[in-house]
């Protein structure tokens, strides 16, 4: 008995595996006992969570004015970090659904844990709308409740509000949709746990599936218009992040091609996160197989094009600025590529235009360990293009008089590290308490590739298992 | 069918404690409608205002005239409590008593008014004023309608209006202690306002009240 | 009484019912609906002096709150009534007192607020003839300086506290055993009253002198007329009258003499309101920009140095004019780079003008101001814009009198010496041989509001009372006699000079009933519109001031041998720059630097705020690879200093200039001021001052203190922040970014605006309305504008708008961070080359735009507009997310980074209580002074009349001495704002971003060619 | 009721017996497989789901109520002029009127789907198999009186590699 395997489609899994290996491989760092390397990692995380923890702490107790804002300059880091990290959240959303109504079924190996991305990346940037307040301990006054104050409402023109719609509901389908995902896989820890609790835990939070394909069948159903609705959502929400730059009439953030530009950028820098943790993870958590460097090579070729459309927009924005005729817009971009912040502009320049162009070429594609490389580019480099869209923006605009410079104080820089700290305690959790990798969903593309025919004989998966296309 | 009964059982829950607390009247934070402190004086409105109907701006004159309407100075009781020195009843009694006694009727002061007496060092004995009049300590009212800090609210501007006293605070003229009628919650202010634009007020037809935010609070 | 139409005007307390009972019944006034117990209490247990009884003298304050705690329905509010209230003044009124200015010497007329009891207010007396309504900086400031909680509160006995009894004696024993060399040291005194109290109370000394003494002085100008008209006078300068003006460095908008009434008199020939419209024509010849430079027409840059040709060449080229032939001296032009044909220009103007044209000039070089007094003689000038028989009693000080004691005490031939409201030891230069001298002295008595750098080398200290809890009077030009009349019991156990004198004198008074008895005697017969005294006090009460007539002064015609006898010195002085010291707007000579609102009142030239520093030409500062913040050295030989550079534009490039006023001892207090927070830099370090004394580098020159001098400059390795409000200064945005101008300002010259007054302002932009039905304004649509052309940059607004406002001060670190909470800031923009600046000032506060961008962004809606077109800022509604700051075009936004205020309950006195105190995280902007139009509206309402355009003066506008500022009702169509906004000159900043401001400005005219 | 079971190892085994069964009159109770499998529904006959329609009508119901708040709060309850803008703002509404419509959408099928599936938070999973969430799938018929031929469905199993097969007493699930 021999193997086919189809020219034209390469199998996404590597290697022969079985059902039961799949489960085996994907749950087993969840039942081992957690690694030094874990460890230190999570100890590390930690540790940068709670000096971001005390700097929040500080700022809400003694004020804003720890951080290095101004009277021209109203946000600096916290918007920035806050759009950095909301653009990271896309690519998880994406993958998921975006990927997933295109029948892309590479997806399958990535989707969960670029969707725990993006529920741990909205967090870390839902925090930031939270914490740059001057007093956020009424933050609830931006959702429209009745109250005794007549009762006064909000300001539904106000893209802050739209950030608020946007964000909760982004989070709140995302995670609808992430722990949809999750329900049948929780099911299969729960029927492979052995100890009590986890038996209970998993149980709890499996809901009693018992994959009956009756319930199979609603949920395909559910999760197709779960899909369907994230897909525009995703798209919606860095439109209307954009929206509180393209909005304002201040020149450089006053600019129509702000949503389109903001969700490629996020998309791009997202790409880019997730490449990041998808090269650590493979390795770390021995999912070469599953993660293959063909997952790894199709990302690259995403963050490439979403790439290109954010050169393309960074260009017509310049275009426009120069040719339409508005001094201060034009001065915007002058005073941007060549100003005080000129630094910034060409980082951002280089890292997001310049260097990804490394990706047409297929070797570099392939090379984990450039790829790598080329994925924290990427996002240092879209952490600057918002630091440079917010903070050049402010710092010189109409009137002479007013332009000032902003430096970040300590406080900032340990929200942002805190920021980051966030992130990967979560995602060092995630990664230990829920399968990395869609167990379900993954089996169900273990074919996929390969013909259909016998794989469930042992001999054969022996004798072929090194043949590739 | 258990699940279902206890959903049941939640709404009929929620629904009782709704209503429990509209009878109790549990205000929220912040809202102290209903407050009554004890005044150190027990000052009856009642009295003043209802049996006696004095005007209410004898003694609180600046609500026409500023923001304020202002607690009486000492010196505005003094013009009538020279003289009234206690309720007439028992000033009856006394003369009364001292007519069946054959004696000259003593003077009768009542407690609370010992206390006025003290702060404007008048002696009721002799029923005039010592060395030095008012330098004894002023009465220490507590405030029963406080407003926040960010809230100017200006008396002068509705009583010119011809917003009767009791609009706001209730038939104070049947009070014995005076009691925080509204909720002087930001709603009831602007649903009034509200209101007399739309004309639903008769006796302020035809007037116009802001609502804009810089009304009170600048 | 007369009636302003929105003010009252109010006599004193004690006029009402001035009898002992009143008196006495006003010692137990209570606060009407305030808890004064915990403040009580804690000003007992400091061990303070700040008694119960004087406290309850003092207050009257409206709202505190004793908070009880353990309280379960929030804090508990007392409301404590007085117990026998006076009656005028209805709780929670304002008042208005007239009286005079006390913060210099200028005496300007002033309103005071008083509510509830406490003086929170100062703006300008429209009825006052000098000041006409105008009233500075400092003047505004003055205000918070009486609630300052370090004043001195009792007197001291050689360092100890002790009381008045004990004083008294002390004094007088002293004084009995004493009866000769008896010396008194004071500033100009302005007030006739203590003038001759002074006087009464030398009489009995033999070889006793009243010594006056201006720390910055105009001796030169006193002692000049004194040769040339016989008369030792400061004259009354009439800018008024002048039609060509030229000012050889006397900054008269700024800070010189009487730089108030200066102002208001400048603006009456260039407001352009005439018609045909007349200009005057200003012409600035300095070596440093001041304030006065930015405004002229033609600045040309001299060091002082090069003053004394430029004179001599004008005065030359006039007597070919007027035939005249008596100057002894021949101008050698190649001393100078001010070029022939300018001059010539400047001559030519000056001759066609002449009868109306003034030379003023700021140089203390009696010399000097002989050839000034001499073209000022061929101008004809005298009798026209200067006034010699009326003179100015500002500045009758002389210097070389205190060199002369200075001698005197060495020799031990003072034997007592009473210093009032000077401080030689600091602002002499020769301050430390003074210090010596004072303690040689056996018995010296130092009257001080502070204890200052001579008071604490005084025998006796006694603390002056504040000028809003004294009586007094003050005659800053002869025949205008102004009074003023306190607004609040003393707040410490102080006393005014006048009632020491008369306690020393043997007759111990009140001041006010040394102020009365004065004017009974002396002032009532000097004047005959009022029949008895009574109605003249009544009078002088109301309006803040009467007109005398005094015997006239007798000054001879012009003395030819003055100029006949003139000699200059032409030799180069030692040094490689020359060092001009000036005085800045707000610190003056520095007896206000203790004034935190004053301090932080940015430099209307260079912004700066908390500093002084060296101010050099950008090209200097180049060639010497200095940058802005560099420590150098300055030396004359004898002192130094070192101080942070400053690039200037406008400089002259041999001139470093450096401000006085600073380095006093009573700035070491700021070390505290500001938010306290990990990062913070303080304002001044453990033990050190705002700023460098810099009058350690006056110069002593026959017996005139020079305010200038050669110094060499050195670098050093040392950096200090400077902190400024505004950090680029120039209309055009960098070379290097474009360079294109911003149409910021609209400007045109005078000879284009006569053709036509669109001039300038040609370009309108065609504004499409997308929703032109919505919200129309039907009542009243409030509108702002300001003319360019008036605002000297003074910035009186800014002070005004923060006593108004409650606005917070944030210290020096914050404004470096550019955080200054100023709600109006003045806009200073340089244009041109760097050494020939055009100058343009433009306050800029909230436009209250009608499509405010802020307001769209508000997710809380807690910026809105009011159905009156105001863009409402509501605190309380604020979360704080500064987006509206973000979006304001126009930037004037202010956040609240920290919490600012002050726990110095004392000082939060002076706390507007019509305004909320803003709390940490919120956003705050100007509010057009809601509070005076929702007060106005009320007012109008209650008596049943129509609001009338005027009611409303906002505080910016009110206290405006060029009057630039004028806010109504556009939708009335006879009101000024309407009239205005339909001017041609009338632009909008930004105009065709529709974001339709309703702050307008008029544009900026130059009378140049 | 009693049910036959079945255990397969393969989607493709599984598949052709679903079928088979279907074909021969018999009714399926129910699979039980570990991952969806790609036309089983075809397989079992089932129709499509409806929730598409739910989720509609939710997302309707966002819509709506996201237009109709937002006028009213802007237009009658209080309007308020805001930078000069109309009290109704319909372009600036569409952002929250969007979200608002996801979120109903959204949320609304989630909590439908858990109502449709009987699934809640704690429920005991009914299983027949426990490796049937792992690697195993499994088919049960529903065994109706005398026309449920046990013989054929066990070719028909084995026929198909059935890894084991048996019967269950009683619905037990």
């Amino acid at each position: 008995m021999s193997i086919y395997y189809s020219i034209l489609r390469k199998p996404i899994i590597a290697g022969d595996k079985k059902l039961k290996d799949i489960t085996d491989d994907v749950i087993r760092p969840l039942e081992q006992k957690p690694t030094l390397l874990w460890w230190v990692a999570f100890l590390v995380s930690l540790t940068v969570l709670l000096i971001g923890v005390i700097a929040v702490t500080y700022q809400i107790k003694v004020g804003i004015g720890t951080w290095g804002l101004n009277k021209t300059i109203g946000w600096a880091f916290d918007i920035t970090n806050f759009v950095f990290w909301i653009g990271i959240g896309h690519a998880g959303t994406l993958i998921s659904a975006i990927l997933f109504l295109f029948r892309q079924r590479w997806r399958t190996s990535i989707n969960r844990s670029a969707e725990a991305m993006t529920i741990i990346a909205v967090m870390c940037a839902g925090i930031f709308p939270l914490i740059h307040m001057g007093r956020p301990w009424l933050f609830f006054w931006v959702i429209p409740y009745p109250n005794l104050r007549g009762s006064l409402w909000v300001n539904f023109r106000s893209p802050l509000l739209w950030d608020f719609f946007a964000i909760s509901t982004y989070f709140t389908i995302s995670l609808i949709f992430w722990y949809l995902g999750l329900i049948p896989d929780m099911a299969t820890l729960r029927d492979r746990a052995k100890s009590k609790i986890k038996k209970f835990v998993y149980g709890l939070m499996s809901f009693g599936w018992n994959g009956s394909a009756r319930i199979w069948h609603h949920y395909e159903t559910t999760y197709l218009m779960l899909a369907a609705l994230a897909t525009p959502l995703v798209l919606s929400v860095h439109s209307i992040v954009s929206m509180d730059f393209a909005t304002a009439v201040i020149p450089g953030w006053h600019s129509t091609i702000f949503p389109p530009y903001f969700v490629a950028g996020a998309i791009f820098s997202g790409f880019s996160m997730v490449l990041t943790l998808m090269i650590i993870a493979r390795k770390v958590l021995h999912y070469e197989e599953y993660i293959t460097i063909d997952h790894i090579e199709k990302m690259c070729k995403i963050v490439l094009v979403t790439g290109g459309i954010v050169a393309l927009s960074y260009g017509i924005e310049i275009f426009m600025a120069i040719f339409f005729g508005n001094q201060y817009e034009r001065f915007m971009f002058i005073n941007r590529a060549l100003g005080p912040y000129a630094w910034a502009f060409w980082i951002m320049i280089s890292c997001n235009v310049i260097f990804p162009q490394l990706l047409w070429i297929k070797k570099i594609r392939r090379n984990v360990a450039l790829v790598f490389i080329l994925s924290i580019v990427v996002n240092i480099g879209m952490w600057f293009e918002r630091f440079v869209i917010i903070v050049t923006s402010l710092h010189r605009d109409f009137l002479p008089s007013s332009w000032a410079m902003y430096k970040p104080t300590i406080i900032e820089i340990a929200t942002l590290a805190g920021s980051f700290g966030l992130f990967f305690t979560f995602f060092l959790l995630f990664a230990r308490f829920v399968p990395f990798i869609a167990i379900g969903e993954v089996k169900g593309v273990l074919k996929y590739g390969k013909l259909k025919k016998n794989l469930t004989s042992e001999s054969s998966l022996k004798a072929n298992a090194d043949v590739t296309v | 069918m258990k699940q279902n009964l206890l959903i049941v059982l939640l709404v009929i829950l929620a629904f009782i404690l709704v209503v429990l607390a509209q009878q109790i009247k549990i205000n929220l934070p912040g809202i102290n409608q209903g407050y009554a402190p004890q005044q150190p004086l027990a000052f009856s409105h009642r009295l003043h205002s209802g049996d006696l109907q004095i005007d209410c701006m004898y003694c609180h004159s600046g609500a026409d005239k500023s923001r304020h309407a202002g607690i009486p100075s000492e010196n505005v009781c003094m013009n009538c409590h020279r003289f009234v020195t206690a309720g007439w009843d028992k000033i009856r009694i006394e003369d009364e008593r001292a007519q069946k006694e054959k004696r000259p009727p003593q003077p009768v002061v009542s407690d609370e008014l010992k206390k006025l007496y003290r702060a404007a060092a008048f002696d009721e004995t002799q029923m005039k004023f010592k060395d030095k009049p008012y330098s004894g300590k002023p009465i220490e009212w507590t405030r029963v309608y406080n407003l926040p800090d960010f809230v100017f609210f200006d008396h002068r501007r509705h009583v010119n209006a011809g917003v009767s006293c009791q609009k706001c605070h209730g038939a104070v003229e049947t009070m014995e202690k005076v009691t925080q009628v509204p909720d002087l919650t930001m709603g009831w202010c602007v649903n009034c306002h509200r209101d007399v634009n739309k004309g639903k007020i008769p006796e302020l037809k035809g007037r116009y009240a802001s609502i804009s935010c810089t009304v009170c609070h600048y | 009484m007369a009636e302003n139409k929105s003010k009252k005007y109010w006599k004193g307390i004690e006029e009402l019912e001035n009898t002992p009972e009143f008196r006495k019944s006003l010692e137990s006034e209570f606060p009407e609906e305030a808890s004064p117990e915990a403040f009580l209490k804690k000003a007992e247990e400091n061990g303070s002096n700040f008694s119960r009884r004087s406290f309850l003298k003092a207050t009257g304050f409206t709202v505190g709150a004793a908070i009880l705690g353990a309280c379960a329905r929030g804090p508990v509010e007392k409301a404590i009534p007085l117990l026998n209230r006076a009656e005028i003044g209805v709780p929670g009124k304002a008042y208005w007192y007239g009286s005079t200015c006390h913060g210099c010497v200028s005496g300007c007329g002033i309103l005071v607020k008083n509510r509830d009891g406490r003086p929170i207010k100062i703006e300008g007396n429209p009825r006052h003839p000098l000041s006409q309504g105008g009233v500075c900086a400092v003047g505004q400031a003055t205000v918070l300086s009486l609630y300052d909680s370090k004043r001195l509160q009792e007197p001291l006995l050689n360092g100890k506290p002790a009381e008045w009894k004990k004083i008294d004696r002390a004094v007088n024993d002293r004084l009995k055993r004493t009866n000769e060399n008896v010396y008194i040291l004071t500033e100009t005194i302005t007030s006739p009253t203590t003038r001759y109290l002074i006087g009464q109370f030398l009489k009995r000394f033999k070889n006793s002198r009243h010594i006056e003494y201006d720390p910055v002085s105009c001796s030169a100008i006193l002692a000049a007329h004194k040769q040339t008209h016989g008369l030792r006078a400061l004259p009354h300068y009439r800018f008024d009258r002048a039609e060509v003006i030229v000012s050889f460095g006397a900054d008269f908008l700024g800070t010189w003499i009487s730089p108030v009434e200066f102002t208001k008199d400048y603006m009456k020939n260039r407001n352009l309101a005439e018609k045909p419209p007349r200009m005057s024509y200003h012409v600035q010849i300095e070596g440093r920009l001041s304030v006065t430079g930015s405004n002229a027409d033609n600045r040309i840059t001299a060091t002082s140095g090069e003053f004394g040709v430029l004179l001599t060449y004008i005065a030359e080229k006039l007597e070919e004019r007027a035939g005249a032939g008596n100057l002894p001296l021949k101008a050698d032009l190649t001393q100078t780079r001010v070029a022939k044909q300018t001059l010539d220009k400047i001559i030519s103007k000056l001759w066609s003008a002449k009868g109306s044209s003034l030379i003023v000039c700021g140089a203390n070089d009696v010399r000097l101001q002989i050839l000034v007094n001499y073209i000022n003689h061929l101008l004809g000038g005298y009798g026209t814009t200067i006034d010699l028989g009326r003179p100015s009693y500002q500045k009758l000080g002389d210097e070389n009198k205190v060199n002369e004691l200075i001698d005197k005490m060495n020799r031990g031939e003072v034997s007592a010496l009473f210093i009032a409201g000077v401080n030689p030891v600091y602002s002499l230069p020769n301050g430390a041989e003074f210090k010596e001298a004072l303690q040689k002295v056996p018995f010296s008595v130092a009257f001080t509001e502070y204890s200052d750098e001579t008071a604490e080398h005084a025998s006796i200290v006694c603390p002056q009372s504040h000028f809003l809890e004294s009586w007094n009077d003050s005659e800053p030009v002869e025949g205008y006699l102004s009074i003023t009349q306190p607004l609040i019991s003393r707040l410490g156990l102080s006393r005014t000079l006048n009632e020491c004198l008369s306690a020393w004198t043997g007759n111990s008074a009140t001041d006010y009933a040394l102020l009365q008895d004065y004017w009974k005697r002396h002032v009532f017969p000097l004047q005959k519109k009022h029949a008895n005294f009574q109605d003249l006090w009544d009078r002088a009460l109301i309006d803040g001031y009467v007109q005398i007539k005094r015997p006239a002064k007798k000054a001879s015609s012009f003395n030819m041998n003055a100029i006949k006898n003139l000699r200059l010195d032409s030799a180069k002085p030692s040094g490689d720059f020359e060092l001009v010291l000036y005085q800045k707007v707000g610190i003056l000579d520095g007896r206000h630097a203790q004034n935190p609102w004053l301090q932080e009142l940015p430099d209307p030239i260079t912004k700066v705020v908390w500093d002084n520093y060296v101010s050099m030409a950008p090209q200097t500062a180049k060639r010497l690879n200095l940058r802005q913040g560099d420590v150098v050295r300055v030396s004359d030989g004898n002192s130094e200093m070192e101080l942070p550079v400053l690039p200037q534009p406008g400089q002259h490039e041999k001139v470093i200039a450096v401000a006085l006023g600073y380095g006093r001892n009573t700035t070491k207090r700021f070390k505290d001021i500001g938010p306290d927070w990990i990062s913070k830099r303080p304002t001044v370090k453990e033990g050190e001052t705002v700023g460098e004394n810099a009058y350690r580098f006056l110069k002593w020159q026959n017996g005139f203190l020079h305010f200038s001098s050669r110094v060499n400059i050195h670098p050093t390795e040392k950096t200090r922040i400077i902190a400024q409000t505004q950090t680029y200064n120039s209309i055009t945005v960098p070379e290097k970014l474009g360079g294109e101008r911003r149409p910021l300002i609209h400007e045109t010259t005078f000879k284009e605006y006569k053709k036509d007054p669109a001039s300038g302002n040609k370009y309108k932009h065609q504004i499409l309305q997308l929703w032109a039905e919505d919200h129309v304004y039907t009542g009243h649509h409030w509108a702002m504008v300001i003319d360019l052309n008036k605002c000297t940059g003074c910035s009186a607004c800014v002070i005004s708008c923060q006593a108004e406002n409650n606005v917070p001060v944030v210290g020096k670190d914050e404004v470096y961070r550019r955080r200054e909470l100023h709600w109006i800031r003045i806009d200073r923009y340089y244009s041109g080359p760097e050494s020939d600046v055009e100058v343009v000032h433009q306050p800029v506060m909230c436009h209250h735009c009608d499509h405010a961008p802020c307001e769209g962004v508000c997710p809380v809606l807690a910026t809105l507009h009011s159905d009156e077109g105001i863009n409402q800022q509501i605190y309380n509604r604020c979360v704080g997310t500064r987006y509206c700051a973000n979006n304001c075009p126009y930037k004037v936004r202010r956040f609240n980074w920290f919490s600012y205020r002050k726990k110095d309950e004392k000082e939060n006195l002076v706390l507007n209580p019509d305004v909320t105190v803003r709390s940490r995280g919120v956003m705050e902007k100007c509010s057009w002074c809601v509070q005076r139009i929702q007060e106005a509206k009320a007012e109008a309402k209650r008596k049943g009349v129509k609001l009338a355009d005027g009611d409303i003066k906002l505080a910016c506008e009110q206290s405006c001495p060029a009057d630039a500022i004028v806010f109504g009702d556009m939708n009335d169509p006879q009101s000024r704002i309407s009239k205005l906004i339909h001017h041609p000159r009338h632009y909008n900043m930004l105009e065709e971003m529709n974001f339709k401001p309703t702050v307008g400005y008029l544009t900026l005219v130059r009378n140049k060619e | 009721m009693d049910l036959f079971s079945a255990v397969f190892k393969d989607e493709d085994d599984l598949l052709k017996v679903t079928r088979q069964v279907r074909d021969s009159g018999y009714s399926i109770y129910d699979i039980y497989t570990p991952y969806a499998v790609h036309g089983l529904d075809d397989a079992m006959g089932l129709k499509p789901s409806k929730l598409s329609y739910l989720c509609f009508g939710f997302a309707f119901l966002g819509l709506i109520v996201a237009i109709l708040s937002q006028y009213w709060i802007g237009s009658i309850d209080w309007p308020i002029n805001v930078g000069g803008k109309p009290f109704n703002s319909l372009p600036a509404y569409l952002p929250v009127t969007f979200e608002l419509t996801v979120l109903f959408g959204g949320v609304g099928i989630f909590f439908a789907f858990l109502f449709k599936a009987r699934l809640r938070p704690g429920k005991t999973a009914k299983l027949v198999n426990p490796h049937s969430t792992d690697y195993y799938f499994i088919l049960t018929i529903e065994i109706k009186d005398s026309s449920f031929d046990s013989e054929t469905v066990l070719g028909l199993c084995r026929q198909n590699n059935a890894v084991e097969t048996k019967i269950i007493l009683g619905n037990a699930l």
